[in-house]
């Protein structure tokens, strides 16, 4: 039933969001994102197989890429982040707060 | 009725490989959980017989940007000793579970009082990789192409963060 | 099949400058200068070709067929495409000292400047849900990235990290929001989720309405508001000036242009509910943006803090928009036209001020400043004075409409509450002012660059107090009456029914 | 070009010449003076010439112009348009605004040649005239207080021109203030008319249709308000301290600007509510008594004054009194006809005056002055000119307009107006003889210095006028067709005189004029007159000291109010709003000092609070549709 995928991805994306919260590592965090995208992916794919219509696949598609757009991006920053602080560690990064404006 | 039960034993798989992602000390251990989630959401796509997607989801997910990440682990030779402390870390998840939940219950809840609870997924054969190609190039052209503008954007802007400047003068 | 000719060069144009840019920077022909200048005519071509189609109220299907109804050209796209490379414009055109004095702007930068006004372009034009997000996503990761662009510096990458790893998330609920309308309508395009909601009763539509909602989350979380907009500050801060006077000057509008399509167009029927949550929003952004702005001591950071608050102001307008329709969508308008001039101004001032040098501005810099460069500073205290709201500016009519079209539309107290704000706003903007008129001057006299960027900065000012008299005069120039008229037009094109 | 286009070139050229001179005196200080001469001159130029050109259209072809510039504001149902408005009786300001103005440009520029803040005084100086055109040329009253309170703004910058003395600067405050009481008058009217009749639109025009709409004692009290304008900007009694200090200005060109163009602003006031005023007796009745008291005591005033501007100040004061007569007992066109001829002669003295004082190395005191009819002749014989013309003598312009009021007055049965008017009318010639008698007769005390030829020519070209402008209203008993009276079409209350009773008027006037300048010529000009004039009766020395109303007013107002504000200072605004205002800004900084604290940078932290945000507008989804 769609209700079951739905709510699948549901739970999926909220893990997800946990996963954005509660991890330090910057790589966690990037994957936790990962599994949100993906968790949408699953709904389309089943929205699209009751329909029975391929647009919500061609969606899931475009959403892969996008995925893949971001995926570079987040590998570029962890370069830069490792380059600058030897770490990987979100916390660290808080230069820019309100703790250090003045 | 075999789909059923193969559809929760894959949501099943999907879930406890994704806590598993999210609770993992390790990035590695995380990436490797990550690969039996995307592995069985692709199974998921083929129980639904969107063949084309199952492939994709293997080879660009599981395989490309999968590859990318542990890739990068292994670049940038991360230690144990480089990992963040993360001595609270359980009181983090459970504090965000309990942010998140009026979100996942009310979204639940919502999805189960629409019209579409009873629609039953047909389990057809159906998204080859013919279908999706005209539906792409008939309808989706403008999202086609603006996705290829958006992976060149990301390549340029990896390209130039990435890159150990000696030209930037 | 109108100004069309026009609308594919200006699709066509900003990516192939940018491609052309990229290629010539890996050659030995390519200098900063180069790429610099290729940019500007480039934009200032787009606007020659798109002035004309902002005098009649126009809409069509752009490519029909081919892209399945899924590009609309209107006065609506139209006022906003031609504010974005406006806005570009002027960002470049007030920044090029700063970009000609600082080592950072690569190649890269111009060509990830013209993609990311070729995403919003498009963003502006999009009838349909998936490639309005990837519209959005073409403009925010060329932003993303020329925020870090300046990678060795633990600023930028930290602001590029906060950015990034946030926008990502906020997409995350785009996506899902899109993929619940979809579930219930079986289609992305606007005008079939418009007509499914017209014709389906609310107990029906739950999930359209849950999606709407994450579709605002996203927008919110672009435009800065609380508690979505938490990143502004710190990324604001780690940007290099001209790409912070750009974020905040003309971005901040391209993410207007798609939620007022949205809220005006698909969830007209169901905006009532949105209301609340939209107002509540209002409040709490505009109490948060205030007492952050209060207490910055640099300068970037409290005019990041304040645009928190000018957002608030636009949500105001936002949820106004329900009960009265179009006065609130023209104050709305009006007020980004305000708005981004103000804060382009105020930004690129500060951009010729730090010299190409990523330094501080504190407030304690500014001393003095109104004696040694009395231009620059009248012109500076013309924006504050703007951005905060007092007559004869053109930010005083921005907030004058938005006020009294939250009061016609019975939001009252929030227009109070805005006045409010507004009034707190004094404080420090005129901080900013006595500190230019009422101190002595503590260095050097600091001799600037770049006479094109002073004349930039001359000419917004110039720009923002003709357009707060609202004149007729010359007719030639058009004032704020003109704006008005045009915001009419604009209003008129979402209505007008699309073959 | 369209006739609208040259009436917005008209106003603007003053502003933008003001707007340019400021511009390029703050961008380059040092810019040789001749840049600012050229564009100080060429705005009053262009708008006198355009002046001109439409006035010929407004008379011959009776062509009203109308230019709507803008939409000033509009909020739904309010909706004022910035636009100008030229029929007859603006034509006839402008008639004398600009020429006048363009002349004093002129003069201006040979008497403030040395003077270091040469651009600040032309940019004023064309402000001035810019909205003194918008007064007149408005199309809406909220456009003539535009233009009100802007000749205000720059005659208070005028005046108190030379800053560095702190009495000039009193002297400024002390015009603002009383204007303000008048503004507060004006103000207030126009908002009761705004609120009686404002929703059928706010040009004069669309007043004037509906004011039968109002009841006759808001008619009364708004007619009255005006007045208090009126009162204010025209200095008459009680709010008239203020102009005799005003001679603080630049000699004489910012006292000329005061005293020959803006004072009459009151005057073209009621004028243009002349529709108004025709529906109120009783405060028009109030207003002719307040003008003769004001042109009596002014005349009364100004014959034991010595200061030469302060004089011709005075004698303002006592001219606007015969021109509020007039119009309180229904003559607006002699009224409004009056300012005319009035700014041609005045302008002409205080030109003369200021040439005077400035070849004797500012020497304003006129007892150290005399014996000046030798040594600048062609001074001598045009101040001459324009005493007579202020005296009303045949056949110069004063002569006209006096006549015409005085004979209206004495037509309207207002005998006891009528005896104050002659009576003031012959003090009239007796001071101003006296004046001139004293400057230009007796023995050269200081040598005077020749007159350069930028400030003799225009007092020439001006004498002309005075010789000729008459002519424009001959009444009919002389043969003439009154035809400003008929152009400018105002309801006028028309009385008239059989021919011999005005001959008879006229005659009597005219002979106690020359008894009054024959008894100053045996006081102060005959060569055994002693010329001193010490005060030797107790009513002389009221009238020396102004009748002690500065006195009065500084015991009954000033020092009250200065007290009060003090203790509003000291309780009120220290103790109460000043420590308030602190704390709360202190109470502000300590709620976000803590607030700030949860921007502490960390990415985490700010993604939970939107998860916060999404777990909220969730909590709120699910409540909003269990209500549905």
């Amino acid at each position: 039933m769609l209700s079951n995928y739905l709510t699948l991805s549901v739970i999926l994306f909220s893990i997800g969001i946990i996963g954005v919260l509660s991890r330090k590592n910057i790589i966690v965090i990037y994957m936790s994102i990962e599994l949100l995208l993906n968790a949408v992916n699953i709904s389309l794919v089943a929205i699209s197989n009751t329909l029975q219509s391929n647009e919500g696949q061609v969606i899931v598609l475009m959403i892969i890429a996008i995925a893949a757009a971001e995926a570079a991006l987040f590998m570029a920053l962890f370069v830069v982040l490792f380059r600058n602080k030897r770490s990987l560690d979100a916390d660290i990064f808080n230069l820019l707060g309100e703790k250090n404006a003045s | 009725m075999l789909n059923e039960v193969l559809f929760y034993i894959l949501s099943a798989l999907i879930l406890v490989s994704a806590l598993v992602l999210i609770s993992a000390r390790r990035p590695i251990d995380a990436a490797l959980s990550f690969i039996v989630t995307l592995v069985s959401i692709a199974a998921l796509f083929a129980l639904q017989g969107s063949s084309f997607l199952f492939a994709t989801q293997i080879i660009i997910y599981a395989g490309a940007i999968l590859a990318l990440i542990l890739f990068i682990i292994m670049f940038l030779n991360i230690q144990d000793k480089n990992l963040p402390d993360e001595p609270h870390k359980k009181r983090d998840i459970t504090f965000s579970t309990l942010a998140v939940l009026p979100f996942t219950v009310v979204l639940i809840s919502l999805i189960n009082k629409s019209p579409l609870v009873d629609q039953a997924l047909p389990y057809d054969l159906f998204g080859g990789i013919k279908d999706i190609g005209s539906v792409i190039f008939n309808d989706y052209l403008l999202v086609f192409e603006l996705i290829s503008i958006l992976l060149l954007v990301s390549l340029i802007g990896a390209v130039s963060l990435a890159k150990e400047d000696k030209d930037v003068k | 099949m109108f100004g069309l000719p026009a609308i594919i060069i200006i699709l066509a144009v900003p990516v192939f400058t940018a491609l052309f840019i990229l290629l010539l920077g890996t050659t030995k022909y390519y200098s900063k200068k180069i790429g610099y200048r290729l940019t500007v005519i480039t934009l200032l071509i787009l606007v020659y070709l798109l002035s004309a189609d902002l005098s009649t109220a126009h809409s069509t299907l752009l490519f029909k067929e081919l892209f399945n109804e899924m590009l609309i050209y209107d006065t609506y796209s139209t006022l906003f495409i031609l504010l974005f490379i406006l806005g570009t414009f002027l960002s470049l055109s007030i920044g090029k000292s700063y970009i000609y004095k600082s080592d950072i702007f690569t190649p890269e930068s111009f060509s990830l400047i013209l993609f990311s006004l070729f995403g919003m372009i498009l963003l502006a034009m999009t009838n349909e849900l998936l490639s309005a997000f990837i519209a959005l996503e073409i403009a925010s990761l060329s932003v993303y990235v020329l925020v870090g662009i300046h990678h060795h510096s633990l600023r930028a990458s930290e602001a590029f990290f906060k950015y990034l790893l946030l926008g990502s998330f906020a997409g995350s609920f785009y996506l899902l929001g899109l993929m619940l309308i979809y579930a219930q309508v079986g289609s992305t395009h606007f005008n079939q989720i418009a007509m499914f909601m017209y014709t389906h009763p609310i107990s029906e539509i739950y999930l359209i309405v849950a999606g709407g909602l994450l579709l605002m989350i996203t927008i919110m979380f672009k435009i800065a508001a609380m508690p979505f907009g938490a990143w502004v500050l710190d990324v604001y801060e780690g940007a290099s000036l001209p790409i912070t006077a750009f974020m905040a000057g003309t971005f901040k509008i391209a993410i207007f242009a798609i939620a007022l399509r949205l809220f005006i167009g698909i969830f007209a029927q169901i905006k009532d509910f949105y209301d609340p949550l939209i107002v509540a929003s209002a409040i709490l952004t505009l109490v948060s943006g205030s007492l952050l702005a209060m207490v910055q001591t640099n300068i970037k950071r409290m005019l990041a803090a304040s645009s928190i608050v000018h957002s608030g102001y636009l949500l105001i307008g936002l949820s106004s928009i329900g009960e009265i329709g179009t006065y609130a969508t023209q104050s709305i308008l009006f007020y980004l036209i305000a708005y981004f001039i103000s804060a382009t101004g105020a930004l690129g001032i500060l951009a010729y001020i730090s010299n190409g040098v990523e330094k501080e501005i504190s407030y304690d810099s500014l001393k003095g400043l109104g004696r040694q460069h009395p231009f620059l500073s009248a012109a500076l205290t013309v924006f504050m004075l703007s951005l905060a709201g007092f007559p004869s500016t053109i930010g005083f009519l921005g907030k004058f409409y938005i006020f009294t079209s939250a009061i016609e539309a019975g939001y009252t107290l929030l227009a109070l509450l805005g006045i409010l704000a507004a009034f707190v706003s004094i404080y420090y903007y005129f901080k900013v002012i006595s500190m230019l008129y009422f101190y002595e001057a503590e260095g050097e006299k600091v001799v600037y660059g770049e006479a094109y960027s002073f004349l930039f900065i001359m000419l917004s000012s110039v720009a923002v107090l003709w357009g707060g008299i609202g004149t007729g005069l010359v007719s030639f120039m058009p004032g704020a009456n003109a704006i008005t008229d045009i915001t009419h037009l604009v209003i008129e094109s979402l209505y007008i029914f699309s073959n | 070009m369209p006739l609208d286009i040259l009436l917005n070139i008209l106003l603007l050229a003053p502003f933008f010449s003001a707007l340019f001179i400021a511009i390029i005196a703050l961008a380059q200080p040092s810019s040789p003076k001749i840049i600012y001469s050229i564009l100080a001159i060429f705005a009053p130029l262009l708008s006198a010439f355009l002046a001109l050109i439409l006035i010929y259209e407004n008379y011959f072809n009776g062509i009203d112009i109308h230019s709507e510039i803008f939409t000033w504001l509009s909020v739904s149902a309010f909706h004022i348009p910035f636009s100008l408005h030229l029929d007859a009786l603006s034509s006839l300001m402008l008639l004398f605004v600009a020429p006048v103005g363009f002349l004093i440009h002129v003069y201006a520029l040979g008497y403030m040649k040395d003077d270091s803040s040469y651009p600040r005084f032309f940019a004023l100086f064309n402000l001035f005239m810019f909205f003194m055109f918008l007064l007149v040329l408005g199309d809406n009253p909220i456009m003539m207080f535009l233009g009100w309170e802007g000749v205000g703004l720059s005659s208070y910058a005028l005046i108190s021109f030379y800053y560095e003395d702190a009495k000039n600067v009193a002297a400024g405050n002390k015009a603002f203030i009383l204007n303000r009481i008048g503004d507060f008058g004006f103000l207030s009217a126009l908002m009761l008319l705004f609120i009686s009749i404002g929703e059928y639109g706010f040009s004069f025009s669309t007043i004037e249709l509906h004011l039968h709409e109002m009841s006759a004692e808001r008619i009364n009290l708004i007619a009255a308000l005006l007045f208090v304008g009126a009162m204010g900007k025209s200095a008459q009694f009680p709010l008239y301290v203020w102009l005799p200090d005003a001679m603080a200005g630049p000699t004489p060109v910012s006292a000329l600007i005061h005293a020959a163009t803006m004072v009459t602003a009151g005057v073209y006031m009621l004028a243009r509510f002349s529709d108004l005023y025709a529906m109120s007796e009783s405060v028009s009745l109030f207003i002719a008594y307040i003008g003769a008291f004001s042109a009596l005591i002014a005349a009364l005033m100004a014959s034991r004054e010595f200061d030469i501007k302060k004089i011709l100040a005075y004698s303002t004061m006592s001219q606007l009194g015969y021109m509020f007569m007039a119009e309180g007992l229904g003559a607006y066109s002699f009224a409004i006809f009056h300012v005319f001829t009035h700014a041609f002669f005045k302008a002409l003295l205080f030109m003369g005056a200021g040439a005077i004082i400035m070849s004797l190395h500012h020497e304003q005191d006129i007892r150290k002055m005399g014996g000046l009819r030798k040594s600048l002749p062609m001074l001598f014989i045009m101040m001459l000119i324009a005493s007579l013309s202020i005296s009303a003598i045949a056949p110069l312009n004063g002569f006209f307009s006096k006549d015409a009021i005085m004979g209206h007055i004495f037509a309207s049965d207002a005998y006891i107006i009528y005896g104050i008017a002659l009576f003031t009318s012959i003090l009239t010639a007796f001071y101003m003889f006296r004046m001139l008698f004293f400057v230009f007769y007796g023995e050269e005390k200081i040598k005077a210095v020749a007159v350069s030829k930028t400030m003799i020519i225009p007092i020439a070209l001006l004498a002309v006028g005075v010789i000729l402008s008459g002519f424009l209203n001959v009444p009919s008993s002389f043969g003439g067709s009154e035809s400003i009276s008929i152009w400018l079409n105002l309801p006028d209350i028309r009385e008239f005189l059989d021919h011999t009773t005005e001959f008879t008027l006229i005659g009597l006037n005219t002979f106690f004029i020359f008894v009054a300048i024959f008894v100053a010529y045996l006081k102060y000009g005959s060569a055994t007159a002693t010329r001193e004039d010490v005060d030797k009766y107790r009513y002389q020395k009221i009238i020396s000291n102004k009748f002690y109303i500065d006195e009065l007013y500084h015991i009954l107002f000033v020092k009250p109010l200065y007290k009060m504000s003090k203790g509003f200072d000291v309780y009120i605004n220290h103790k109460i709003i000043d420590s308030s205002i602190h704390r709360t800004i202190a109470l502000y900084y300590y709620i976000a000092s803590y607030y700030r604290l949860i921007y502490d940078g960390s990415v985490r932290l700010y993604a939970l609070f939107m998860v916060f945000g999404l777990s909220g507008l969730f909590i709120y989804l699910y409540f909003a549709l269990e209500a549905m």
